[in-house]
């Protein structure tokens, strides 16, 4: 039987041990109208090589489009080494490693993820990690709520817009009030942030650099407007930013979250991904989720172990700091190799490349007629283009038609934007690619 | 490989400057970064991370994987984590080119593979569970709860129950069951197991009230007993005015056989990391897709995916008394494509037959310990079964955690241990359909050859493990003065 | 994985009766295979494979895996052997489907960009080593020199040369070199080194004569020297109407620096799974490219990939002179596939680069052990260099063979030991250019380490290995009494 | 540098302890007549990601077609778990065992080989593994001689071609004689293999069961005959075939080679492949290559070692039975994986699975009216067709412009039977598959 060992004879053998007569016996605690009477209506099972060309098949009614979108999930360079790595079993069908003893790799993998996350922060603590950037900043923005004992986030509507939802969603069920700070040309309004901090009943302040925009945000301002107020504040950030952008460490950010799905894994359609929570030294205690700690064994060797278990919520259960168990080990470990790949120089170099393509296609883009720059400020790797002649709709179809996926319509999140676009570009664009696209943008203008 | 050298360093212990295991493609566009952004966004110095070779980094991580016990070492007994094989097709399906390299964001007309994969996930999900609805949107189990529970409070407040506010949960729970509950905003009131190990009918009842918004329930619990008392208890809290969320993490144990929406229940999370064979990462990434019935399916998180009349796959975000989105995209859809080819590869009858034989390797080992080990509840289980050492052991001053150190010597990983809580001194085991007969009982000579030395030479029981890569660590100074990060390591 | 069980079963004792690993899509045409073959031609009774299911096949594949040392363990420095990293782009590239399915006798139409890769392939192959023309064909080493010697036979024999049927080969060779010359029919002579470990001019001169077929260089030879009389030894061999063979299992020590071509090699044979990065495979596949001039080039095997006027390419089998085929097809393609990205990776400086740190690698080894062991010939060498055990610890008893074993105890594996022959207890160390000096320092540091033990507690070392699988094996029974399948294993 | 860890500064370090100034000074020994004083003229390096592309690009060069060609390769169904378990790296980065105390993974999976390959054919012993079939037969041919001290050897003319080209690459250097055995209808021809037999000048006869025909031989007969002469019946075998065909150590063969591919390799373009050669006890010492034994270590503890190494060239050099030294041990190592995930039952299932499946589409296609087979034997999966309407070549290119490989040319190799084309189905082909086989070849002859 397929993935089951056991043969009729042996279930025969056990049946016998455990003195009953037939496997169904096993179930005779199970209320007769509660019971299954017909098989599930499922479809029939497939061999092996049926299901692999199925998926096969499957997997082909995708369109292989060249990737400009970003928006929170970027298409990056990734070393051959990484998934080759992580195809070790060893790595990826390890349980939670409840036995350090025996669960060594996956605890001092997941003990240098956190030192990895402090060196690229500049933050002083790090979990193991989260289901991914949005829940982070949500945890992000209860942690504020219970280390301020006060109910209100401040937000800034350049968040990307699924983090704002999913802070939303999780400050619903714990009566905190999320209030948006607006925008001004792209960038958060630090001026209408500092009239929502009056009233000094804020917890957190979340601003995301580069933003969901791509715009580049005043992040120490806005931080410092955040302490004057008594408020903590989080900044949500790209791994790959930090290459060249300062680390919230620096600007003394008090917790920083952000999603880690750069950092070596496939965009794999929206998961899994990897959220990164980091703060300051004394909120280790709010931390939600699991972290790893450094220690010796009996015989003075060092070893690693989970610990401060009691924030937890196989300790404290409903008084623990959250709810995560399962989190995204195997991303972390991901994000662990090609951070070790890439080094010091190699970041550097990804978000140097980011910053040069992303010009370089801005500038080939905003010369074609008729195009034009929705913000004025300094970019990263992403822009907000428009234009008179193509609604973002026909946009998005038409290069998608030639085999671009690009020109995200931005006037659902942003209304008051109608009519933009935005474009990303990676390390991963060839100067080709990218001038195919203009091509393309032209065609699609003329 | 063979390890011959115990120790390995840490990444930033063997960097040496100057190293590099990546090298991207020389930069053919012009320019210089720093010309491009103000000077103040810009930081100060590099982060500092290690400079590594690829064959440092290759040889790193491969020698700290031979660390690890995983599912291809042997059985991975831990009770209530359904840690059964991983089988290889499903991981090459999911890493398929044009899987894995799919953007979130590309038109769904590009994405027409993908959805047919998550709508039919949903589907089948919906068949094995009896519920009408799924959403596949929650990363992990406990993620499930949430949602869920999130689900079910809006219900409520959408009926203008205001003070359905407290949610039901078995003392025998597991702890993400509470701790989802109160991060949904909800009170937890806990309900006592009785004699049985089964929800207490008197004091569920005694629990039940107005302000009650649901009971909470793993069934098969925690102990691998199935609460058979489950009809009786889904008209109760009906009755009450009160919703049944069933954790499906124990789904292993009925698959097949009874579904929780035939039960009653009205929303239920999966594992997929568990019962539907996708790896668990060392931690995750896992999946836990929630199912709901008709009157909670307007709840569910934004997009769903769903198919137009026109036969196109698409997301549908036009939902509004959704309780919103519980995270970015569409879920851990990486995961998802693996259990969708579990369920094609074994069809209906075999998921009815994994969970037979889950049961049938469960109750073996339960028959097999039964004269060794005392069993609280002394009888035919479902997919786990929960031991005590017995009090001979204990007045030896051996314990549960010195049993499940000492099985490592004799190669195998420990049951989980400690859980559930009702229970002093649990070792809770759950063997899975994927073990062999050989290793069940190679696993079990090994625990019956542990209490015999607890009763002859307990001080080897409780200085194990002897031939691990480590040895017993210390907890206590990890917890005490926590070191996080390899700064803080001083002469460590 | 954490090897917690020292012992694995073999396949045959793991069999379970009824056990299936594989299923195979039910059969989709109608009727019964006996009916189509006649009774005389059917096996009497079914083959006697194991059963096994998928997760013991797995797991047992597994284990036996962790009880090998592999590159990813560590220096491999087992001279002559280039065991050098091998990148996974190269494995990614391979096992591209397009690649990997793509069956030989397509038409060749279908098969553009694997011809494409085997004709680059053969240019790049031909300006590395300074040859006029590649075949792919041979799969290993010895089957290059096989092939190489087949060659020079056919062209003796058309120029109706019938009586150059004598091969020399230094005694410093590697055994397939004569072994090789053996199969192809030729007659072996062996020449003296002389004092510096290089051939000995005046033993080659009277060697020579109108009997001779060839001679066989390895070029740096065995000992990691460079033969610095090599113009000179050409002009000899060539005067005496002899030609140049060149075994390139040692290019990793000139390339780019040198070329077989310049030095008056008339045929050249590389080993892809040595200098060009392909695994090794625990024993194999290889790939032995061939390399000849101009002169040579009629004597190739059939087919030579070539490319057409109109831009396509094809198998040529058109070449009278050709000495026919030396296995099915084309070679081991897979190989090539790995040995060509590798080439492209690096470029020109990249592998030149490789040989001046595979040299540097060994030089700096030479460097740190020669105050503590003997080196024969003490000066700087290329890829790989000879020690000996001082005459003090051969006064302990303590041989080649209890430090090599010694080393496996601090994590190291052995150099090659006994080879070559004309260096008594020889340790014949090749670092490769992939090794870190971190790990360099701790193999030395070894070695010094083992010396001392050699000194001071010799038995330590006379009974190493202390802490492997399994301990020293007894050979002599081996082959006495030899046990070739599991039938013959009685109670062992 | 890429693969080179050894930064400049180790470098300088690495060359002060060795006493030179700088890398060059190591190659002082290299006479400056023939140093190269250029750069060789290969293309310029490429980064990771570009030799990514870049072979991506080659690999799509080729066109996918669907397989109905055999002739010694075949498209089979691998399980998953084959290249997953190759991949692990102690498996195919490890070198030959040299020493056995960290090698013992490597020697016993050869050694189950061994094992296997006897369970197979029903011989008594095996080798670590060839280089393919090809060269495996040429090694029999060879052990043949050396153990008769004869120099001819009858190899039937149904044996695949390029067998006996090599067979009779290898001969020449060894002034052997080969003689062709005829054909009779696709068949060895027995009378005359007896006539050639006559002489009692014979070391061995080959032949190919199915032959390169698909037709299956009488060869219980044939070695009977070389028996009666003195000679070694040599049986050339397709492993697969062994699930219902019976085995050579059923029918007395001395000495049994096959190409192993078909145990779980992929087509890869022709290599690498694996050579079997197995054979009686009684000639374990004439045989080439490599073989792992079992023996105990001083602890009393079952391991695994090379033996009889003094049959090889590391000891023997010019006087070992053959000059082989790396092998095709991963490709050994494939088909242990294959065959334990297979077993018993798989094996023959899927040599059913090849009856039923070429003998379905032999129905279909010589249903086509014109289309004729041109034997009338039985045959295991390849059978041969012949058409008045169409040549080799047409058949062979229209059917690849219909996506198909298939109706191989026999003409070259068999000009006897001029207008006959090669067919092979094997347990990869669905029966919708041959269905739409049988109608482009249709299309073609309308
Ligand atoms: C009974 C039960 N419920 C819920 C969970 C939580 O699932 P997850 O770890 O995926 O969040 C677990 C996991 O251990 C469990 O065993
Ligand atoms: C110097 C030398 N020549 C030839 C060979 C034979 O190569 P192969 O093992 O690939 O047949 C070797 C391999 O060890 C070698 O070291």
């Amino acid at each position: 039987m397929p993935y089951i060992p056991t043969t009729p004879e042996e279930t025969r053998r056990m049946l016998s041990v455990i003195g009953v007569e037939k496997i169904e016996d096993l179930f005779a605690d199970i209320p007769e109208e509660i019971r299954l009477k017909r098989p599930m209506d499922l479809p029939k099972p497939m061999s092996e090589a049926e299901v692999k060309r199925h998926m096969e098949e499957l997997a082909n009614k995708n369109k292989v489009l060249i990737n400009f979108i970003g928006a929170g999930a970027y298409e990056r360079l990734i070393p051959t080494i990484v998934p080759y790595i992580l195809s070790r079993w060893e790595i990826y069908s390890a349980y939670t490693p409840y036995q350090p003893e025996v669960s060594q790799g996956t605890l001092q993998m997941i003990f240098e993820f956190q030192s990895l996350m402090c060196e690229l922060t500049g933050m002083e603590v790090a979990t193991a990690s989260h289901y991914d950037g949005a829940t982070a900043a949500a945890e992000a923005a209860l942690m504020s709520c219970a280390d301020t004992r006060k109910h209100k986030v401040l937000v800034s509507r350049a968040v990307h817009p699924q983090y704002r939802d999913v802070i939303r969603t999780y400050a619903t069920g714990q009566r905190i009030e999320i209030v948006e700070i607006p925008i001004k040309d792209g960038r958060t309004d630090l001026a209408e942030l500092e009239k929502l901090l009056a009233a000094k009943d804020v917890a957190g302040v979340i601003l995301q650099n580069p933003n969901f925009l791509g715009q580049i945000e005043s992040m120490a301002e806005a931080v410092q407007l955040a302490h004057k107020a008594g408020a903590l504040g989080i900044a949500v950030f790209d791994p790959i930013s930090l290459g060249v952008l300062a680390p919230p460490g620096e600007y003394d950010a008090d917790i920083a979250v952000g999603e880690g799905q750069s950092l070596g894994l496939p965009l794999s359609y929206g998961g899994p991904y990897l959220g990164i929570v980091t703060s300051k030294e004394r909120l280790v205690r709010r931390l939600p989720g699991r972290l790893i700690g450094a220690t010796r064994d009996v015989d003075g060797k060092r070893g690693f172990v989970m610990t401060l278990a009691t924030r937890e919520q196989h300790i404290r259960r409903e008084k623990a700091t959250s709810n995560i168990c399962t989190n995204e080990a195997l991303c972390a470990t991901a994000a662990t190799i090609y951070l070790a790949a890439l080094g010091k120089e190699g970041l550097k170099e990804v978000a140097r490349q980011c910053v040069l393509k992303s010009h370089y296609a801005y500038e080939k883009l905003t010369s074609i007629p008729g195009v034009t720059p929705v913000f004025t400020g300094p970019f990263f790797c992403e822009f907000a283009l428009k234009t008179d002649k193509l609604t973002p709709k026909e946009g998005y179809k038409g290069l998608a038609d030639k085999g671009f996926a690009a020109a995200l319509d931005l006037t659902p999140y942003y209304p008051e934007y109608e009519g933009a676009m935005l474009f990303a570009v990676t390390e991963a664009r060839t100067k080709a690619e990218i001038d195919a696209l203009a091509a393309a943008m032209g065609g699609l203008l003329a | 490989m063979i390890r011959l050298r115990d120790y390995e360093p840490l990444l930033n212990e063997l960097s040496v400057p100057g190293r590099r295991g990546y090298y991207l493609p020389e930069c053919d566009v012009p320019g210089k970064a720093e010309d491009y952004l103000p000077s103040e966004a810009l930081r100060k110095e590099d982060a500092p991370l290690p400079e590594l070779s690829e064959v440092d980094v290759v040889r790193h991580f491969s020698r700290l994987s031979d660390l690890n016990y995983c599912i291809e070492t042997g059985i991975y007994p831990l009770g209530s984590c359904t840690m059964k094989y991983n089988p290889k097709i499903n991981e090459y399906a999911a890493s398929l080119p044009e899987f894995a390299n799919l953007h979130p964001m590309v038109p769904v007309s590009a994405a027409q593979g993908a959805l047919e994969l998550m709508y039919k996930l949903q589907k089948y999900l919906a068949e094995i569970t009896g519920m009408d609805a799924v959403t596949l949107q929650p990363a992990a189990g406990a993620h499930g709860e949430y949602t869920g529970l999130a689900i079910i409070a809006a219900y409520h407040r959408s009926r203008g129950d205001h003070d359905r506010v407290e949610v039901l949960v078995p003392d025998s729970a597991h702890g993400t069951n509470p701790a989802s509950a109160a991060v949904a905003g909800l009170k937890v009131i806990e309900i006592p197991s009785d004699s049985r190990g089964l929800v207490d009918l008197e004091g569920l009842k005694a629990a039940l009230g107005p302000r009650t918004a649901a009971l909470m329930l793993t069934n098969p619990n925690t102990l691998g007993l199935f609460e058979s008392d489950i009809v009786e208890i889904a008209r109760l809290v009906h009755e009450a005015g009160g919703l049944l969320y069933y954790d499906g993490a124990n789904l292993n144990g009925t698959m097949g056989v009874c579904r929780p929406g035939d039960m009653g229940f009205d929303v239920v999370h999966l594992n997929l990391h568990k019962t539907f064979s996708t790896p668990h990462g060392g931690g995750g990434p896992g999946s836990g897709p929630v199912g709901v019935k008709k009157h909670l399916e307007p709840f569910l998180p934004v997009p769903v995916v769903a198919l137009s009349e026109s036969g196109e796959y698409y997301l549908d975000y036009d939902r509004p008394q959704s309780i919103g989105r519980v995270r970015t995209f569409y879920g851990n859809f990486g995961v998802c494509v693996k259990a969708y080819a579990y369920i094609r590869r074994l069809g209906p009858e075999g998921l009815k037959r994994v969970c037979e034989y889950a049961v049938l390797h469960a109750n073996y080992i339960w028959a097999r310990l039964r004269e060794h080990y005392r069993f609280r509840y002394d009888r035919i289980c479902k997919h786990e079964c929960v031991a005590m050492p017995t009090k001979e052991m204990m007045d030896n001053d051996v314990h549960t955690k010195d049993i499940a150190k000492r099985l490592m010597d004799y190669g195998y990983h420990a049951p989980t241990i400690y859980f559930p809580l009702i229970v002093p001194e649990a070792l809770m085991i759950e063997p899975t359909e994927t073990e062999t007969l050989q290793e069940l009982d190679g696993f079990c000579d090994a625990l019956i050859a542990i209490k015999k030395e607890a009763l002859e030479n307990p001080q080897v029981v409780k200085d194990a493990p002897h031939n691990t890569p480590v040895r017993r660590l210390d907890d206590v100074a990890a917890a005490k003065n926590p070191i996080l990060n390899w700064r803080k390591l001083g002469n460590l």
